[in-house]
């Protein structure tokens, strides 16, 4: 079959489509005409990729379906020889997240149609916002589909673009432009990184002998890689480093840009200024899913990469502990929702750094569902009391929303992974307990301290949103009327519905089995995520399942996860005074977390204006006008100058005495150089 | 196998707009002798400027393509007419896979920019036109030419008309500017002409017409400069000019035109001054005649020093793309702000032509076609915004996504393709160039990437303080959006870079044979031991080792 | 000292002496022209003791016109009065003194190095030959010569007639 | 004397129809009268005179031409010791003959607008003509000398030719200064030469100083400070400018063009049949000369601000630039410099004329701001003016461009790089100098010309300078009919030195 | 036939009188004087051509030496002289009208 290819065509499709019609043809449909369109490509998308993974697991199939569309740019010669395909394979991996892409995307899809459609802020840019969607999507869906190390980091630089567009939605808003376009530059940082971790692997390869296009020759020439060695720079250091590693701390770099992760991931936090569906689509499946995707992938790089497999968990660790801290202190509930992404993502890489990937992309689809859910409901919430998103600007509505009461519910108990039924239930589990059976991880320790205490501040922070929007006392704005708060339209609760379902019946794909053999009787590969992926991942962490401490680490994550949850209803609720109390105690790291530990600040700071500082005071002004024009061209026109208009034209007096003794003192020197030369 | 003339549509390519421009300053003259007019109505040569253009992208896009053999290597299609045979000089014409994309480039830029320019030149229209199918046609002799004389002339008959160009219809400052660009095209001619008078003098046997065809000429007309292995390092020796000597005469007449770094300053000048239409050309055409230039004759004719110092240009590369790329992100001017960002890329694509290296190399003349058409999309749009409000200056816009939607959306692919992002050829070019870079040690190509940030950097801040935020301007706020002559302008540049970005076999399959070529002969002239015959040169006495030219050049190994 | 030395020694002190009333005189123009004819008289008899009496003569002959003409053309424009002209800036003068001493230098290097050169030569047979010669030279070898001389007398006339004379309105 | 009988008086022809001509133009000035009063019968008398004139040079013209064709590579048996009708001269009259019948038409308006005596200017200028036809077949130092003076006499007087303006007569006053001096330079540097070998034909001249003696080599360096002053080849150029810019604009003309070229192709006759072959000390101080020339020329043309200066500069630093060519010798590099001589006199005619052209009603255009404006006004004039001036700045399409790759070519073969590395140098700055004319031409605005009608026979002119300008530029190797080589190729014969 | 006695005393005289007239050039700056002066360094070449004619009578004869002699040249050179005096003194004249001076230095009004 080659359907695969329409898999990631259809959505691009469509974006082409609304490219032409807005660009070009300065047509706009409405947003129920666009986003059926949009919404029909990604369902087309979904469908192709059931169809595709059915027959996949198949009795007849093989282990990829391989769509080889053609050569992308095929160049050089022997074995430097570049060959990037453009070609696609459906492996189990990828089968995975396509459906998850396509899934959870048409859901937040039909949201978005529900949500848009009574949108005043915009003016007809509704179909603005699917085209950036299907973008969105369709890159997403090539990136995972992608069966060539370049082709993926095509779609992972167009993944970055259409995050910026559609996060940066409401242009006429900077605020929200320039977080955008800061979103968009880090990202082009990994791009360039993603460029160079290839370019190493290709050289390495090149001068082994061969270099193959695809993954699986990738993943087969692993042991080359890793027994090639580079140089480290003399600054850091010196002294040979294996290819992989340099390759994976590059992939590192790429993935901390772009999901948001220590020390980059202050972005994450303030790009909030965009639909909810686009927030939903960012904040799940797309952006900060490729990074896990891609870690996964090069899962077998990763393993031959002890230093950068540290480097990702502790990069995960600190920027989930981080994260949730943060995500505790915030007023606006999509920047707490944006924080816990990070935050959540963030144990991901843990899983990713302790050999675990199939955790991880656990932990993604669990992420997906309860965050997609909750972005909704809250979303619902928002334009329900008329786009306030001020926490404590809301209250009690629980009670006027209570369909969407029930999603929220879910997404929390899933996110604070308090209810053993729920899918971020079991995929905490599986990291918490990977991590602490993996005691090679340097800080191994403060890293399970860290990690726990991280599963709580989640827990915490999230049931504080339900608190505070969805119970006690209300303290809506007055210009809401109470009376006609409700919930909100079909589309939209039939698609929180959807993802409510997911969240609860996700559980089922990814339960460890020794969670398993505790609550079901004799189920034999309880956790066919795992089995499902083997073929594509390497896990180069042991099976925590049989490991002596696993039960214990398994109880530790569900007890946090409760210690996290009840003090937060119980400050909220039931003690505002204690609460203001303890806020007004740690007051300074109150107002570090309230502003996202500054992260964004520092971002520019740190990168952006020492550049302008650089180029501007010193470079424009300084080296280019000083200098090269200085000396260049003013500078020679100067000495021409002065050179004519000076002493050679003095010598120009218009006496004729005068020119007469110069015609003598140079015949004089004729005269002699001439006698000179004729004695010898 | 000495070619023989295999066919005249590179001279029709050639001639065609001189031809055009000349025949309607002759109706004109007769115009005005039978009826007195001043002329002939300026319609008439905007009209028959944009035809005559228009035929010869036709021609060059059917004639060529169409007979182009992407297999073959050396010179295609060409044609040969002796000219002047005592001095070597012929009419030596013939297109090859580094110089195809550039004179279809070339040829497609001309129509568009006489669309462009449409209502931006509103004096001196007649001189407008002519001059630019002057330009046209020598742009097109320099890429096409395979005599070095006819190269020159071509090299030298260019840079005039775009002296006049933006010293007629440039802005408040042109006439310096046109000065400066002058004086810099004049001593990088003078290098140029140096260099090649050397090559040929060094080449030829004594007393036999000098060599100046490149590529091998018909029977009878003596060997090419590249069949006769002169420049041994050997030669170095005595008072004659050795070729790492020459080799910096070629890397400064064509550094100046590119511009290498040290060598930029008059480039953010002219293109800030000249007419957009006019700017639009000089970045996308004109400087790439350096760029060229190194590709034709630097690298072949002295593989020797140009192995030897690669290293060293590649650093100045690296510290131009670095450098232009942190003043572009202080400039306040947009067509300042893409003169930089032309600087930046011209640096990789130096990059990529002293890796020495079949990707750079072939990354390089394909990163030389996506910038011409990017910058030249970009200065159009550019030159459709300041037609609109009457400056270039960054801060009078803002948010013109509101009132130019269709502007927002060109401008943001255009900006994209000049991030060099993936479904853009630039990012085929420009990612060939890099890896490339990354075989000399990663921190040289990180270091390269480090400029490819810097420019999404830039570029998506100034896109966003142009097209984005609230409209704060009152001026803006009225803005007609483009009209259909300005979209077709844009999108005819667009569709060919997202075309060629997706599917980019085509050009590789042709450039990639060349560059091969060109590799090969790099390395034929530099390793093969040459068969070398001493002799008395007449006039010094002193013995000097010539490489005897009746040797059949084939490597020995 | 023989009678030639003597000769020679005469015509000698007659043109440099001349040649200096020429160059140094400053009272009044009349001086220099009658330095002049002096020089040209000493330089005749240098050229009829090296066997040219027939040069010689012509020469005094044309210098004595010339002095004259000079003469009276400097009283005519500026009357027997000194040349009335503003002293010399010191830099003028030093600029005067290098390029004297630079002329000293030319025609003494010559002097060193070409003199010893000289060839000695014989005498002639007598002058008259000399004069025959002339005059087949002058009709024979050297017509075109000859007949160039005629022109640039020409040019001298019209030339002369051209700026100088006055323009009939 | 057997000598007179067996006279080919043929050979004479050249000069000897110059000089009658100049004869016959006074007579049929005196013939014709005086007529101030009425300007048409005014035109007539200069359109005979010129016609006259013209007659004149084209006999001389046609006259080398016949030589050239005739056999112009073989030289002519010399029937006469001093005197020899060789290619090279034939070749010189010709070219030098053609700029002065241009000259001559140039000349025709102007000198009625400013009043001039039309008869007395012919006269002059066919007389110097006369004088530079005499030394280009001279194989002896004192034909040598006559032609030179004879040139150079009617150069002064025409330079102080428009007696009542100060500035002319200050050009006839320094030129003839420099002149005289020059003159008597040439006289005692003869001398000495003389005093080597006992001859002054050019065999002789060349044992002399083979020979090595100090006699020799000081005659020669007056002889080379004498013709170098003659034509103005640096560092003896000091007069040159200011002649030229004082000189009325047609004589400026005659002087840049016919007087110093013919100067330089005297010089090279002397070098060609003169001088030891393959000397180093003459090339060393050849090189030397040029390479100041160069230098100053250009950066001295620069700065200025007045046209005629300008050109004249310019004309410094061409001179410097074809004196290259007597650095390295050798037929390829003389022929190499003919060609350039060709390009340079017509594109510096070409200029001049247009200044005359644009004078109008005696009101002289000379200062460079006088161009502002004049593409609009008068587009055809600022398109020549352009070609001209990229001929002479060397660019493509004219016969300059292709002058100067033949004689940087040829000085490259001779291996002396360097030489061709500062001879570019100048010419960059002497595009910068040319090109500020096109700057005023075409990006500056005027304020109102009143434009003046050009006459017919200026423009005529001006389109023959362009014509040949453009032909050569396209076809540098025209040929002359009945010969089979190129024009380059053959004037490089032409000067092979027949030993 | 006899030597002749001291042609290199004749030479010497000559020289002498060429660099009186060169310094008188350059020293006048009254141009009659200078006119004079010329006149001096043209009768200095005129005797060296005579001198050395003199030198070489014998021994080169009149056909190998291509015809003239000493006295020819000195003859036209000569004439040549005469013919410049004319032509200087016309200039000379022209200047003073239009100038009111002899002075050579006042003539500066084209120079750089």
């Amino acid at each position: 079959m080659t359907s695969v290819r329409f898999i990631p065509a259809l959505p691009l499709l469509a974006a082409l489509f609304h490219g032409l019609m807005i660009g070009v043809f300065r047509r706009n449909l409405s947003a129920r005409v666009a986003g059926a369109i949009t919404v029909g490509s990604v369902a087309g998308a979904l469908l192709l990729s059931v169809v595709s993974f059915a027959e996949l697991i198949g009795p007849t199939s093989e282990d990829a379906i391989v769509d080889r569309v053609g050569t992308w740019i095929g160049l050089g010669i022997g074995s430097s020889a570049l060959v990037v395909d453009l070609s696609l394979r459906f492996d189990p991996l990828a089968a995975v997240m396509c459906l998850l892409i396509t899934g959870v995307g048409s859901i937040s899809l039909v949201y978005s149609v529900g949500d848009l459609r009574g949108d005043e802020r915009e003016d007809r840019g509704e179909q603005r916002f699917f085209a950036f969607a299907s973008l969105l999507l369709g890159a997403m869906l090539l990136l995972v589909l992608a069966d060539d190390f370049v082709l993926l980091i095509a779609a992972w630089s167009a993944v970055g673009v259409a995050t910026w567009w559609l996060l940066g939605f409401w242009y006429r808003d900077d605020a929200r432009v320039r977080a955008a376009t800061l979103a968009f530059v880090l990202g082009r940082i990994g791009d360039a990184a993603l460029i160079g971790a290839f370019a190493v692997t290709f050289w390495a390869l090149a001068e082994a002998g061969s270099y193959e296009a695809g993954f699986v020759a990738l993943r087969q020439a692993s042991p080359t890689l890793a027994a090639a060695t580079l140089e480290w720079p003399v600054w850091l250091g010196g002294g040979p480093v294996p290819v992989s590693e340099v390759a994976c701390l590059l992939v590192l770099l790429a993935i901390a840009t772009k999901a948001g992760q220590l020390p980059l991931t202050g972005w994450l936090g303030e790009a909030i200024g965009a639909p909810v569906g686009a927030l939903v689509l960012v904040h799940t499946v797309t952006t900060v899913a490729a990074p896990i995707y891609l870690a996964t992938r090069l899962s077998f790089l990763f393993a031959d990469a002890p230093f950068a497999s540290a480097l990702a968990a502790w990069m995960g660790v600190t920027t989930a502990f981080v994260g949730a801290l943060v995500s505790c202190a915030q007023i606006d509930v999509l920047r707490v929702l944006a924080w816990s992404t990070a935050s959540q993502i963030g144990f991901a890489f843990v899983a990713i750094g302790v050999g675990a990937p199939t955790a991880a992309i656990f932990q993604l689809i669990a992420h997906a569902f309860h965050k997609g859910l909750i972005l909704m409901a809250m979303g619902a919430v928002i334009a329900a009391i008329g786009l306030e998103r001020d926490l404590w600007r809301m209250g009690n509505l629980g009670s006027r929303l209570w369909r969407t009461r029930i999603d929220v519910w879910i997404a929390v108990l899933s996110i604070a992974a308090a209810l053993p039924i729920t899918t971020g239930f079991f995929a905490l589990e599986q990291i918490v307990v990977a991590a602490g059976v993996d005691d090679t991880l340097p800080g191994h320790f403060v890293l399970i301290a860290l990690l726990l205490s991280a599963a709580s501040a989640t827990a915490f922070s999230i049931v504080r949103v339900i608190a505070l929007s969805l119970y006690g006392d209300t303290r809506i704005p007055s210009s809401v009327r109470w009376d006609e708060l409700e919930d909100p339209g079909p589309l939209i609760l039939w698609s929180m519905a959807a993802l409510a379902a997911l969240t609860i019946g996700g559980a089922l794909i990814g339960m460890p089995q020794m969670w398993a053999d505790l609550l079901f009787s004799d189920i034999q590969n309880a956790n066919s995520l795992q089995h499902f992926l083997a073929p594509s991942v390497v896990a180069a962490g042991s099976t925590p399942d049989g490991q002596a401490g696993a039960w214990s680490y398994a109880g530790l994550a569900a007890l946090m996860g409760v210690l996290g949850a009840l003090p937060a209803f119980w400050l909220y609720l039931q003690r505002p005074r204690m609460l203001a109390e303890i806020t007004s105690r740690i007051g300074w790291l109150h107002r570090g977390l309230l502003r996202g530990m500054d992260l964004e600040p520092a971002l520019h700071r740190l990168f952006i204006a020492p550049v302008l500082a650089l180029a501007g005071r010193w470079l424009a002004r300084g080296v280019e006008e000083r200098v090269i024009e200085g000396l260049t061209l003013r500078g020679s026109a100067r000495v021409v100058q002065s050179l004519a208009g000076g002493w050679l034209r003095s010598a120009q007096t218009g006496s004729a005495m005068l020119y007469i003794a110069a015609t003598i003192a140079v015949g004089l020197g004729l005269l002699i150089f001439l006698l000179h030369a004729s004695r010898g | 196998m000495p070619p023989q003339i295999e066919g005249h549509v590179l001279s029709w390519l050639i001639g065609l707009p001189a031809g055009t421009a000349l025949a309607l300053l002759a109706l004109g003259a007769l115009h005005h002798a039978l009826f007195g007019a001043r002329g002939l109505p300026e319609v008439i040569w905007r009209l028959a400027g944009l035809f005559s253009t228009t035929l010869t992208f036709a021609l060059g896009a059917v004639g060529i393509l169409a007979d182009f053999d992407p297999e073959r290597m050396g010179p295609q299609l060409v044609e040969f007419v002796p000219w002047i045979p005592s001095l070597g000089v012929h009419y030596f014409v013939g297109v090859d896979g580094i110089s195809l994309f550039l004179v279809l480039l070339t040829t497609l830029l001309f129509p568009l920019t006489m669309l462009a320019s449409w209502k931006q030149v509103d004096r001196s229209l007649r001189s407008f036109v002519l001059l630019l199918m002057f330009l046209e046609s020598g742009l097109l002799g320099v890429l096409l030419a395979q005599n070095t004389a006819l190269f020159f002339l071509a090299w030298q008959a260019t840079w005039l008309p775009l002296f006049f160009l933006i010293g007629i219809f440039g802005g408040a400052r042109r006439v310096r500017t046109a000065t400066r660009f002058v004086m810099v095209s004049a001593l990088a001619s003078a290098c140029l002409l140096v260099a090649l008078l050397t090559v040929s003098h060094l080449s030829g046997a004594p007393g036999s017409a000098p060599l100046l065809d490149l590529a091998t000429p018909p029977a009878g007309f003596g060997p090419g400069l590249l069949d006769s292995a002169m420049l041994d390092p050997e030669m170095a020796r005595g008072t004659s000019p050795g070729p790492s000597w020459l080799f910096f005469a070629f890397v400064l007449a064509f550094g100046l035109m590119i511009p290498l770094v040290p060598f930029h300053a008059w480039l953010p000048d002219a293109l800030g001054e000249a007419p957009v239409a006019i700017t639009a050309l000089i970045a996308a055409v004109g400087i790439k005649l350096g760029a060229y230039g190194l590709l034709r004759f630097a690298l072949p004719l002295c593989p020797q020093p140009a192995a030897q110092w690669a290293p060293a240009l590649a650093c100045l590369a690296i510290i131009g793309i670095l450098y232009a790329s942190l003043i572009a992100a202080v400039q306040t001017d947009l067509k300042r702000l893409v003169a930089w960002w032309t600087i930046a890329q011209l640096g990789l694509v130096v990059l990529g032509i002293f890796s020495l290296e079949v990707h750079g190399l072939t990354g390089s003349v394909i990163l030389l076609s996506s910038h011409g058409m990017t910058v030249a999309a970009l200065y159009f749009l550019v030159g459709a915004a300041v037609e609109r409000r009457g400056t270039a200056e960054i801060v009078a816009y803002g948010g013109l996504a509101r009132p130019m939607p269709v502007f927002a959306v060109l401008l943001g692919l255009c900006v994209l393709s000049a991030m060099g992002m993936p479904a853009f050829v630039g990012f085929v070019g420009a990612f060939t160039i890099v890896l490339s870079s990354f075989s000399s040690g990663p921190a040289v190509g990180l270091t390269a990437l480090a400029g490819s940030v810097l420019a999404a950097g830039y570029w998506a801040w100034t896109f966003r303080r142009v097209a984005l935020g609230p409209v704060e301007n009152a001026e803006n706020r009225g803005l007609i959006d483009l009209d259909w002559r300005e979209r077709c302008v844009v999108i005819v540049l667009l569709l060919p870079l997202v075309w060629f970005g997706v599917h980019p076999g085509p050009v590789l399959r042709r450039v990639e044979p060349s560059v091969l070529e060109l590799l090969r002969q790099m390395d034929d002239r530099r390793m093969a031991p040459l068969p070398i015959e001493r002799f008395e040169r007449p006039d010094r006495g002193d013995e000097f080792e010539l490489i005897r030219l009746d040797v059949d050049p084939e490597p020995t190994s | 000292m023989s009678g030639f030395d003597l000769a020679f020694a005469l015509c000698a002190l007659f043109s440099v002496g001349g040649a200096l009333l020429v160059v140094g005189g400053r009272r009044t123009p009349l001086v220099n022209a009658i330095g002049l004819v002096i020089a040209m008289a000493g330089v005749a008899g240098a050229c009829g003791l090296a066997g040219a009496p027939l040069i010689g003569l012509l020469q005094l002959l044309v210098s004595a016109a010339v002095a004259m003409v000079l003469l009276l053309v400097t009283l005519a424009l500026v009357g027997t009065g000194g040349a009335t002209l503003p002293e010399l800036s010191a830099s003028a003068l030093v600029v005067r003194g290098a390029s004297a001493i630079a002329v000293v230098a030319l025609v003494g290097l010559m002097m060193i190095h070409g003199l010893p050169a000289v060839p000695a030569g014989l005498a002639a047979p007598d002058g008259l030959a000399d004069i025959r010669d002339l005059g087949r030279g002058l009709f024979g070898h050297d017509m075109i010569v000859a007949a160039a001389a005629g022109f640039v007398l020409l040019v001298a006339i019209i030339g002369s007639v051209a700026l100088v004379a006055r323009s009939p309105e | 004397m057997t000598v007179l009988g067996g006279l080919q008086w043929s050979l004479l022809v050249p000069a000897a129809s110059a000089a009658l001509g100049a004869l016959a133009v006074l007579a049929i000035d005196a013939l014709l009268g005086r007529s101030d009063d009425d300007a048409r019968a005014m035109g007539r008398h200069g359109l005979f005179l010129s016609i006259s004139a013209t007659i004149a040079l084209v006999s001389s013209v046609l006259s080398g031409l016949v030589f050239l064709t005739a056999g112009a590579t073989s030289s002519f048996d010399p029937l006469l010791g001093h005197f020899r009708m060789d290619g090279l001269a034939a070749a010189s009259i010709v070219i030098i003959g053609s700029f002065g019948i241009l000259v001559t038409w140039l000349s025709t308006t102007y000198l009625m607008a400013l009043s001039l005596r039309a008869g007395d200017y012919y006269a002059l200028l066919l007389l110097s003509l006369s004088g530079a036809f005499l030394a280009f077949s001279a194989d002896h130092l004192l034909l040598l000398f006559m032609g030179l003076e004879l040139l150079a006499l009617p150069a002064h007087v025409l330079a102080g030719f428009d007696r009542g303006r100060l500035r002319s007569n200050e050009a006839g006053l320094k030129s003839f200064l420099l002149g005289a001096f020059a003159s008597a330079l040439l006289l005692y540097g003869m001398a000495l030469l003389f005093g080597a070998s006992g001859r002054l034909d050019f065999p002789g001249v060349r044992i002399a100083l083979a020979s090595g003696s100090p006699l020799a080599s000081a005659g020669l360096a007056l002889l080379l400070m004498g013709i170098g002053l003659r034509a103005g080849i640096a560092p003896f150029h000091q007069w040159a400018p200011d002649v030229e810019e004082g000189a009325p604009t047609s004589v400026t003309a005659f002087v840049s063009v016919c007087v110093r070229g013919a100067a330089l192709l005297i010089l090279l006759r002397l070098v060609v049949h003169g001088l030891p072959e393959d000397d180093p000390t003459y090339r060393a101080v050849f090189a030397t000369l040029a390479v100041l020339g160069i230098v100053i020329g250009s950066l001295m043309a620069i700065v200025q601000r007045n046209v005629k200066r300008l050109i004249a500069w310019a004309g410094v630093a061409q001179l410097g630039i074809m004196g290259l060519s007597f650095a390295v010798g050798g037929s390829a590099a003389y022929g190499a410099m003919l060609f350039d001589l060709i390009a340079v006199g017509f594109a510096t005619l070409g200029v001049l004329g247009i200044l005359l052209t644009l004078a109008s009603g005696g009101r002289e255009v000379e200062r460079i701001e006088d161009f502002a404006g004049v593409g609009r006004s008068r587009p055809a004039l600022a398109a020549l003016t352009t070609l001209f001036l990229m001929a002479l700045a060397g660019l493509p399409v004219t016969a300059g461009f292709w002058a100067k790759w033949v004689l940087l070519q040829s000085i490259v073969a001779a291996g002396r790089v360097e030489l061709v590395a500062i001879a570019l140098l100048g010419s960059v700055l002497l595009v910068f100098a040319y090109m500020r004319i096109p700057t005023l031409l075409y990006m500056r605005d005027a304020p109102e010309h009143e434009t003046s009608e050009a006459s017919t026979s200026e423009l005529a002119m001006l389109l023959i300078c362009a014509a040949v300008t453009l032909y050569l530029g396209v076809f540098p190797d025209a040929v002359l009919p009945g010969q089979s080589d190129g024009l380059i190729e053959l004037l490089a014969k032409l000067t092979v030195s027949p030993s | 036939m006899t030597d002749a006695p001291g042609l290199d005393r004749l030479v010497a005289l000559s020289l002498v009188l060429f660099a009186l007239g060169m310094i008188g050039v350059l020293w006048r700056r009254n141009l009659l004087l200078i006119l004079m002066s010329l006149q001096l360094m043209m009768a200095a070449g005129q005797l060296a051509f005579v001198a050395f004619g003199r030198a070489w009578a014998g021994v080169v004869d009149s056909v190998s030496r291509g015809g003239s002699d000493g006295q020819v040249v000195a003859l036209a050179a000569l004439v040549v002289g005469a013919a410049q005096i004319v032509v200087g003194l016309a200039i000379v004249i022209a200047a003073f009208r239009n100038r009111g001076s002899l002075d050579v230095e006042q003539a500066r009004a084209m120079r750089w």
